[in-house]
């Protein structure tokens, strides 16, 4: 019998127990009174996890008898998961107040399935992926349709809700394939019968399954048609949480699937990621172009970058590791920053999210407005922002893995989507101002849009220590 | 006639591809969905189960343990937003859940 | 024999119960055949030595789920009368797929044709099929145990979450209030002019 | 990092750090105003200043890299920085131009302190372009500078400026993406993104196919054509030159003398820094090509300059033209032809410059630019007219301007390369004449109809002032080219020995018929002074 | 020093005048650049023994103007005998026409401008003459083109000065292309554009052939034909003559300078220097002798009908340069130099004389609203009429000598193009003498045709005006008489020096070359008939004009209604302007708009735009529709992609 190692697990127990004791918490003061306090604990409980997680070891180490994993990849995630879980909670605390949606049930279910991703990146074993892929997705379901007296809100619960039972539903058929061809539920195992030259085809069917299951969660295209309703008829902290740690969550989660599961059939799985990765790209740039609405864009923007992102796994070597890491770090801050923004575009007491709404915002509010430029460059990909290096770092490794049709599809779409984004940016600077947005932003919005601009623009002054943290742990799937 | 794993493994397909069709197909009403999906989660169950006897190994039917487990949450949590959405909506029928689109 | 024969009654009963399950136009007979489906399951799993899942899925499923979908479809009282799907429009291309999975399913079920036949899991050591769950689950599996009683607990939150309505400006009777009701504060007397409302 | 390096960063750095200033003071009062105008002057002088000192440390005869930093950088990259002769004078005219430019800006009131801080910025990362040594701070800069122009051109505009700014941004990126597929490529191959690295690096020039087309040079002609697309489109070169009338046209004035006199030379200088020395097989197989296209933007875009009927598109179109004479020059791959692009490229710096900085002198007092408004105005602005003229003539190439060196030398190295290209690029010259002298006929000359143009104002002294240097500059470098020549010859001659080291030596132009007496032809290029 | 101050000083006056306006005053500001002149005049007087004896032998150098590989251009002067006489003719008709405009221009309001573009005029004409490489000569070359075009367009409220200048400026550019051409070739070739260097290279490279367009052609006859287009751009040869009468717009003393002495010289200039190249380029020089005798005949013609008394001394000198252009063809260098020199003082007295009637006449030039001047302006009539004899060949003014000696040349080629140009010549020589004596007996005799009103302010001209043209009334006697034995007599070879070069290669006259040595020399053993019959044909044209225009004046007016088409086609200059505008301008602009709206908006804008603002908006409605908001279609897209990727996964990617 193995030793359980539950130190190796140090920022799960923590979440768990510290979610649980802030169940108990807010059920004894169950007032907006208690549920800000559990809202703050839950901030705190999450910054802690970080810091542990920062703390933890580089090094490969497994608790629970291999089913569990940290490592540098699932370290670098995590850091970035409860960080920015806890930054988003950080900011929704104006939203929920403003809309009596303050209960102690939001933060405590967002800690969850903070919980739930830390798992995700951690698992060493399909048990433990589906686990930790439910414990987020139900936490998910639940967030979408918080706003219960919204039809919006409900309607993109229930959208999310069966989609996202359908893609489980995928991924286990899946699971069950390579469960039978590999005779074991554990990634060593598996990574032992899927090597290049005799790859049972059952395995690799059952892979295409559970990358369909998978590309759901990160919403790739054609798995994406979730992402721009749920987007939009979530409430709006609820999105900017979406759009941000679950898709570091998932990428990384592909990334143990396919380097620590396939990582020796990286032929057999190639095509089909690069496949994800154009639809993604294309669709994700093109479709953008039509909306109206902040968080509908929002969302074909990340199905865009989700797509680069993989771009960078579709690689399957250490750059695209590297690559995928840098790639979801930068967008995460980047899309902090943005919905920073949104999260405080407020007419009369009502969030708007109509993107001419923007109209003459440089006039108006020259901070923000000069955030939200360089983010918006940095969404397109102009150099020097971050945004650009986390398109470099991925298109270096399919650069690496010869994939030069990909990168040529990425071409096309990283202009097309330079185009909405250069729409936003125009309606921002170059249009005549309308009618003013209520009160100044919240010091929270102020801080993390400034907050996330400058990293924008100094991260490349040596990528802010986080290209050479994705470097030492992409180190892991060096050949 | 010995009854071997791909046996098993059809009935799964068979009824795995039912749940797809009860999912498309279906217009009626969203609760008729969340069933569909428990037909899927049905199939994968057989699978594992026919996987682990196959392999000798207990591993598939701890996965099927779960499985079960999680499908009976998800159920929950599906018809709770169902629920919802019901009261909001005043409907369930598949094709009234598309308030928004574009 | 008797095996293929069971195997074959139960798988078909399984598929035609699901099929209905779709098809039927009624949602509570659609959970009935729902149902159906789940008992022909557990039979085919109980051929696959498979016992104490087979006991789960009635238990859980038959017992729980199932009926709470039964529940939830009287609940909300669809009228479904008027829910008519327009089936048709999709079929070929719902076919079409359906096929084409299957067809590359069954590629996939190539890679077992010469497998072993099936037979229970540890039947050696006289040991049930339980006890063998029982000490994997909890040495083992200790982890995704402890993480799907977690997954329970959102779901617990969660359908509380959704569904307790304790909002205000909803009528409920408060006896002790009513007990404690004068006429002093129950009735306002106000001047009313001619012609002018309150 | 050296003392002599530490230099060239601070000029790099000063006035992006000047334009952060002034973005933070901000600021919509006169006074303020005054203010941020007489710091950004003061910022692109001291720049200017301090580019003549690193002129006077500098060794035009060591052909390598000279103030050099080279510190390392993220992802394996590397923050190297250093000019040679080609890029020490790029840096010179940039340095040289800005003052103008902000002098030219002086009655901006929308914005101010921004406008002039945006400016700011773009002189940093054009600075930037010309002294980067890395693949990917060459990138980094190339890219950046969209930004500061996409804003000058969307917010400070014309009626069009949406279009145009989008169409600026968005043709200049699609090529640059490909040119950073291409970097990211020859990163891998040569495992360095140092330029004087990858310049001694061959990449592979076996020929293969792809999709049943035979590539003459392999690798080399992908990278070639990949880094093409981003320069000629930057060029801009026919047939993806259709952005930069559009954008002068609604550019601001400042913006269109940045964009003419400045922003078009990196094209060129990309030419001549990655495309001839890293990739000198498919260079040699593809200038034919590059012949073809700039036969035909010569030719094509002065015609079409001929028949414009705004003043500003016109000289776009010009300017297109006489990009056609760098690229050409600089695929001769001769001495002469790619000193002539070079020399073309810094003397088109002045006379475009000065030419939008005077098309802007009447759009101030008229805010128009169709041509047919105008006309008769030598009644009116003697000084005008004549610097006017002045500048028209340097553009046709009048020899004793500087646009003559370039021109001549450009097509002089042609001729040895393929005289049809020197044939048709010699009509070009005559087009020229044309359009010049037929726009100059129609805006200065004949007599005043339009009864606004009675009270237009001669320009005044900040005017003058600001075209004087250009004046002087143009005069003086058309009549001691060597001034200039001398500067970059040797590393020219440095690059070209490489190249052909590459790709062997031209055929030789004469064919003897073996008559008695007969010389041998002349040494080749190569020989320098 | 000497030298280079000749050069330099006009600069210096075009700088004063331009830009010392306002420290000078304006009467400085004429006075100055004039005196600077009359000083450079003087000093080429005085430094022509010195530049024969100087003859090339190294050159001034000044400073460096460009570097490049193995080319290696600098400023400086080239001084030999072909310099110096140039030197003499630019130096001494500048100096006069800058005083006579001092005159001539009193009443215009911007003096200092003319003044300063004169200068400049000068000071370009006077670097081309000295140009000691191809690129310095060029820089002249398009110099003398700027100030060509800045003082026909000097009027700018003129639509028709505009025009002519543009006109000018841009033929001169179609020239210029072919000189350019030829520049390059020669560099590309011999690797170096310094005179000296190519002209020592020259002979090496006889029957060597190079790669031109398409076709592998002779080195030295394509050099010299390139070069020649410069040539015949700049001398308003056949074919890009058009410019020459339209540049009759610009005031008359500009006409005199630098469209009948200087710079329509510069292409014959150009010719003699190059006399190393088309010696051996034998096919060039041919093609010279036919355009320069086709001129000729063709600008005679033209001449013959004229009604504006510029435009026939234009067309004159457009003829005059014809004869230049044969005598240099043939390779008579010295001979064509000589014509150019007599021919600048008699054109530009011609032409000052004919400024001089103008302004009396209140700037009348149509000559059928003259005559009977002459008793009113007698100092004008005696100068005009010793400027005509002069140009007629009337011994023994200047242009007897001359241009005798330019058809003797022709004559003794002895070969086709000689022929050609022998009898051409001969028949313009009537012509000439035609429409000279037309002229004169229609504006200074017969009737009073003009408006009386200009006819009652008639003045003569102010002493300013007459004192300039007396010198060059002096030079059409005398020059022709006394330089004869230098230019083309027994003294020529030692004159000449190594500034002309004689080839025996030049198959022209091979035969005789031992004997004759060259063919000036051989000129001199003509028969007498030759040697007559160009008086013969001058007497011809003379009585035939008197015929016309003083016996019999209603003559003329018979002839043209007798034959209505060819007059017509005269007068209408042979319609070139018309063909050109057909074949040229109208299909650049035609063309130009075609690729500017079509090419440029409609397809590659239109494709850009059809891509940007219609395809991908297309596709981003079908997404958008895909995007339905029913979950079945989400569903369906999903198992679509379901299907897809496990097909790559089956077949393997």
């Amino acid at each position: 019998m193995e030793q359980l190692n539950l130190l190796v697990a140090a920022p799960e127990l923590i979440l768990a127990i510290g979610a649980l004791a802030l169940l108990m918490l807010g059920v004894f003061r169950q007032n907006a009174a208690g549920a800000s306090l559990v809202m703050w604990l839950s901030i705190a409980l999450l910054v802690v996890a970080g810091l542990v997680a920062y703390a933890a070891d580089e090094a490969s180490n497994t608790a629970f008898g291999g089913v569990f994993v940290s490592d540098g990849v699932s370290r670098f995630a995590k850091i970035f998961i409860f960080f920015g879980t806890a930054v988003t909670l950080w900011m929704s605390r104006d939203y929920l107040n403003r809309a009596k949606l303050m209960q102690f049930e939001f933060p405590v279910l967002v800690v969850f399935a903070a919980l739930g991703m830390s798992m995700m990146v951690s698992s060493g074993d399909l048990i433990a992926l589906y686990v930790g892929l439910e414990l987020q997705s139900l936490s998910l379901y639940v967030l979408a349709s918080f706003r219960r007296d919204s039809v919006r809100s409900t309607e993109a619960g229930l959208k999310y809700f069966v989609l996202g039972a359908l893609s489980s539903g995928l991924l286990l058929f899946g699971s069950s394939f390579v469960y039978g061809a590999a005779g074991s539920t554990e990634f060593t195992v598996i990574a032992e019968h899927a090597t290049g030259d005799h790859t049972n085809i059952a395995m690799v069917i059952g892979l295409a399954l559970m990358l369909a299951g998978l590309a759901f969660k990160i919403s790739a295209a054609p798995f994406h048609m979730w992402t721009p309703d749920v987007y939009e008829g979530a409430p709006t902290p609820v999105t900017a949480f979406f759009a941000t740690a679950p898709k570091m969550a998932a990428a990384v989660l592909m990334v143990r699937v396919l380097y620590d599961g396939f990582g020796n059939a990286v032929e057999s799985w190639q095509m089909i990621v690069a496949f994800l990765a154009a639809a993604s790209m294309l669709l994700g740039s093109i479709a953008a172009i039509g909306q109206t609405d902040i968080k509908r864009l929002m969302a074909y923007s990340s199905i865009g970058h989700m797509g680069f992102a993989l771009v960078g796994l579709a690689a399957g070597n250490e750059a695209g590791a590297r690559g995928v890491l840098v790639y979801l770090a930068v967008y995460m801050v980047m899309n902090l920053g943005v919905f920073a923004y949104i999260l405080t575009m407020r007419r009369e007491g009502v969030l708007v999210t109509k993107i001419s709404d923007l109209a003459g915002l440089w006039e108006k509010d020259g901070f923000a407005a000069i955030c939200l430029v360089i983010l918006m460059f940095s969404l397109a990909g102009i150099p020097p922002l971050a945004g650009f290096w986390a398109k470099w770092y991925v298109f270096q490794a399919a650069v690496e893995a010869e994939l030069i049709w990909l990168l040529l599809v990425a071409t096309v779409a990283a202009v097309i989507s330079a185009f909405y984004y250069l729409r936003l940016i125009k309606i921002m600077v170059f249009d005549d101002s309308e009618a003013e947005f209520d009160t100044p932003m919240g010091r929270e919005f102020r801080i993390v849009l400034g907050l996330s601009a400058a990293v924008m623009v100094l991260f490349v002054a040596g990528g802010l220590g986080v290209t050479q943290m994705a470097a030492d742990a992409a180190t892991l799937y060096a050949r | 006639m010995e009854i071997g794993l791909t046996h098993y493994l059809t009935v799964a397909s068979i009824l795995f591809v039912i749940g797809i069709f009860g999912i498309f197909l279906n217009r009626k009403n969203v609760i008729i969905i969340l069933m569909s999906i428990e037909l899927m989660l049905l199939a994968v169950n057989i699978n594992f189960v026919a996987f682990s006897t196959h392999l000798n190994d207990l591993g598939g039917q701890v996965f099927t343990m779960f499985v079960l487990t999680v499908a009976a949450a998800e159920a929950a949590i599906g018809l709770a937003i169902l629920v919802c959405f019901h009261r909001n909506r005043g409907t369930i029928a598949v094709e009234d859940v598309a308030m928004m689109k574009g | 024999m008797i095996q293929a024969l069971a195997f074959y009654m139960f798988a078909i009963t399984a598929v035609i119960a699901g099929t209905l399950v779709v098809f039927a136009r009624n949602p509570v007979h659609s959970v009935l055949w729902l149902i159906l489906s789940f008992f022909a399951t557990a039979g085919l799993f109980v051929l696959m030595g498979a016992e104490f899942l087979a006991m789960l899925l009635m238990i859980i499923y038959v017992g729980a789920v199932a009926v709470l979908f039964l529940f939830v479809v009287m609940m909300l009282d669809v009228d479904f009368a008027e829910l008519r799907g327009r089936v048709a429009q999709y079929l070929p291309l719902g076919l079409a797929i359906g096929v084409i999975l299957i067809i590359q399913l069954s590629i996939g079920f190539a890679a077992w044709s010469e497998g072993p036949t099936v037979g229970p899991v540890a039947a050696a050591d006289n040991t049930t099929n339980a006890h063998e769950l029982g000490a994997v689950v909890y040495t083992k599996y200790v982890y995704a145990f402890q993480a799907s009683g977690l997954i329970l607990l959102v779901a617990m939150i969660g359908a509380i979450v959704l569904t307790l309505r304790t909002r205000d400006g909803v009528k409920k009777q408060d006896v002790l209030a009513q007990m404690y009701r004068d006429p002093k504060t129950a009735v306002e007397l106000k001047d009313v002019r001619p012609g002018q409302s309150l | 990092m050296t003392h002599s390096g530490f230099l060239l960063n601070i000029i790099l750095w000063l006035p992006a750090f000047g334009g952060l200033v002034l973005l933070w003071m901000g600021g919509e009062r006169e006074a303020e105003r005054q203010t941020a105008r007489k710091w950004s002057l003061g910022i692109t002088v001291v720049t200017f200043l301090l580019t003549l000192v690193m002129f006077a440390g500098f060794d035009p005869n060591n052909t390598g890299f000279q103030f050099v930093t080279d510190i390392g950088w993220l992802g394996g990259l590397k923050y190297k920085l250093g000019v040679d002769g080609i890029s020490v004078l790029f840096v010179m005219l940039t340095a040289g131009i800005m003052p103008l430019v902000i002098l030219a800006s002086w009655d901006v009131e929308k914005r101010a302190a921004e406008y002039l801080a945006a400016f700011l910025i773009l002189e940093a990362l054009m600075i930037g372009v010309f002294v980067s040594l890395d693949l990917f701070l060459f990138y980094l800069f190339f890219e950046a500078g969209l930004i500061p122009m996409f804003i000058i051109i969307g917010v400070w505009g014309g009626k069009r400026r949406i279009y145009a700014s989008f169409k600026f941004f968005l043709y200049t990126l699609l090529g640059s993406i490909l040119m950073l597929i291409a970097m990211l490529y020859m990163y891998w191959d040569a495992g360095t993104s140092d330029i004087v690295a990858l310049m001694d690096h061959e990449f592979s020039s076996t020929p293969f196919e792809v999709m049943g087309l035979e590539l003459g040079a392999g690798v080399q002609t992908l990278l070639w054509f990949a880094f093409f697309a981003s320069f000629a489109v930057k060029m801009p070169m026919w047939p993806v030159h259709t952005w930069l009338p559009d954008a002068h046209v609604e550019a601001p004035t400042a913006g269109s003398v940045v964009l003419a006199a400045i922003l078009l030379k990196m094209g060129g200088y990309g030419f001549i820094r990655f495309s001839l020395p890293m990739f000198p097989v498919a260079s040699d197989q593809l200038a034919n090509f590059v012949f073809f296209l700039s036969a035909i933007a010569i030719v094509y875009t002065s015609l079409v300059a001929l028949v414009q009927e705004d003043i500003k598109k016109l000289i776009a179109y010009s300017s297109v033209a006489h990009m056609g004479f760098v690229t050409m020059g600089i695929f001769a791959a001769n001495q002469q032809g790619v000193d002539g692009a070079i020399y073309q490229m810094i003397s088109h710096g002045f006379i475009s410059g000065a030419l939008f900085l005077s098309v802007g002198v009447i759009y101030d007092r008229m805010h128009t630019r169709e041509i047919s408004a105008y006309g008769g105005l030598v009644e009116r602005m003697p000084v005008y007219a004549t610097i006017f003229l002045f500048f028209t003539m340097a553009n046709v190439g009048l020899p004793g301007t500087s646009g003559f060196v370039g021109e001549f030398l450009t097509m002089m190295g042609a001729f040895k390369a393929n005289t049809w290209v020197a044939f048709v690029a010699a009509t070009g010259v005559i087009l020229s004449a044309g359009y010049a002298l037929w726009l100059y006929r129609r805006v200065v000359f004949g007599v005043m109809t339009n009864p606004a143009l009675e009270t237009i104002q001669d320009m005044n002294k900040r005017e003058i002032f600001t075209m004087i240097p250009l004046i002087a500059a143009t005069l003086y470098f058309g009549i001691n080219a060597s001034a200039l020549l001398d500067v970059f010859g040797p590393s020219v001659a440095h690059l070209l020995d490489g190249y052909t080291a590459a790709v062997g030596a031209p055929d030789p132009i004469l064919i003897q018929s073996g008559g008695e007496g007969a010389v041998a032809a002349p040494a080749k290029s190569g020989a320098a002074h | 020093m000497y030298y280079s101050l000749i050069v330099l000083l006009p600069l210096l006056g075009a700088l004063i005048a331009g830009f010392g306006v306002r420290w000078t005053g304006e009467r400085y500001a004429q006075i100055i650049p004039s005196a600077l002149l009359i000083l450079c005049a003087v000093m080429s007087w005085f430094g022509l023994p010195g530049a024969v004896e100087w003859d090339a032998r190294e050159p001034i150098t000044w400073f460096r103007w460009m570097a490049s590989g193995e080319l290696d251009i600098s400023w400086g002067l080239r001084i030999d005998t072909l310099t110096g006489v140039m030197l003499i003719v630019v130096t001494t008709v500048s100096a006069i026409v800058h005083v006579y405009s001092m005159g001539y221009m009193a009443d215009d309001p911007s003096k200092p401008r003319f003044f300063a573009y004169l200068s400049l005029f000068t000071f370009a004409m006077l670097m081309l003459v000295t140009a000691d490489n191809f690129v310095q000569m060029f820089f002249g070359w398009e110099g003398v083109g700027l100030a060509s075009y800045l003082l026909i367009g000097f009027w700018y409220h003129k639509d028709t000065a505009n025009a002519a200048s543009m006109k000018a400026f841009i033929v001169n550019r179609v020239g210029d292309f072919g000189f350019a051409l030829g520049i390059f070739g020669v560099f590309a070739v011999y690797g170096t554009l310094n005179f000296d260097a190519v002209f020592e290279a020259i002979p090496g490279s006889q029957g060597a052939t190079f790669k031109f367009l398409s076709w592998e052609v002779g080195v030295l006859n394509t050099l010299g034909m390139l070069l020649f287009i410069g040539a015949m751009g700049k001398s308003a040869q056949f074919f890009l003559h058009t410019w020459l009468p339209d540049a009759m717009e610009g005031p008359t003393p500009v006409s005199a300078l630098i469209h009948a002495a200087t710079m329509v010289t510069a292409g014959v200039f150009l010719v003699c220097r190059l006399s190393p190249l088309y010696e051996y380029a034998d096919g060039a020089a041919t093609f010279i002798t036919y355009i320069g005798a086709t001129t000729a005949f063709f600008a005679a013609t033209v001449g013959l009908v004229q009604n504006d008394i510029k435009r026939i001394v234009a067309y004159s000198t457009c003829s005059q340069l014809g004869y230049m252009f044969f005598a240099a063809g043939v390779g008579a260098y010295e001979a064509a130099m000589f014509h150019l020199f007599t021919h600048a003082f008699f054109k530009a007295l011609l032409f000052l004389g004919c400024g001089s009637v103008i302004h009396a006449m209140a700037n009348e030039q149509d000559i059928r609203k003259m005559g009977g001047l002459w008793r009113m302006i007698i100092p004008t009539y005696v100068l005009m009429m010793i400027g005509t004899m002069a140009l007629t060949g009337v011994p023994p003014f200047a242009g007897f000598f001359s241009k005798d000696m330019v058809l003797e040349v022709a004559y003794a080629a002895s070969n086709n193009a000689g022929m050609y140009a022998f009898w051409l010549g001969i028949v313009v020589a009537a012509m000439t003498s035609f429409y000279s004596w037309r002229l004169m007996f229609k504006v200074f005799h017969g009737p009073r045709n003009g408006d009386p009103e200009a006819y009652a302010h008639i003045h003569e001209s102010p002493p300013v005006m007459l004192i300039p043209m007396g010198v060059l009334f002096v030079g059409s006697i005398l020059a022709g008489a006394v330089f004869y034995n230098y230019f083309v007599g027994d003294g020529a070879h030692d004159f000449w020096g190594h500034s002309i070069v004689h080839a025996k290669a030049n198959y022209l006259y091979v035969e005789k070359y031992d004997e004759m040595h060259n063919i000036v020399h051989a000129a001199h053993y003509v028969p007498l008939w030759v040697k007559a019959l160009p008086f013969f044909a001058m007497l011809s044209g003379l009585l035939l004009a008197l015929y016309f225009y003083v016996w019999r004046p209603e003559t003329p007016a018979r002839m043209r209604a007798a034959n209505p088409g060819a007059y017509q086609f005269l007068l209408g200059k042979w319609y070139f302007d018309e063909l050109y505008q057909t074949i040229f301008v109208n299909p650049s602009m035609l063309l130009g708009k075609f690729f500017w709206k079509k090419g440029d908006g409609k397809t590659i804008d239109g494709a850009i735009d059809g891509l940007s603002m219609g395809i991908v908006p297309m596709v981003t409605g079908i997404f958008n529709r895909m995007q339905s908001g029913y979950m079945f279609h989400y569903a369906l897209a999903m198992f679509v992609g379901v299907a897809v990727i496990v097909t790559f996964a089956v077949t393997g990617g």
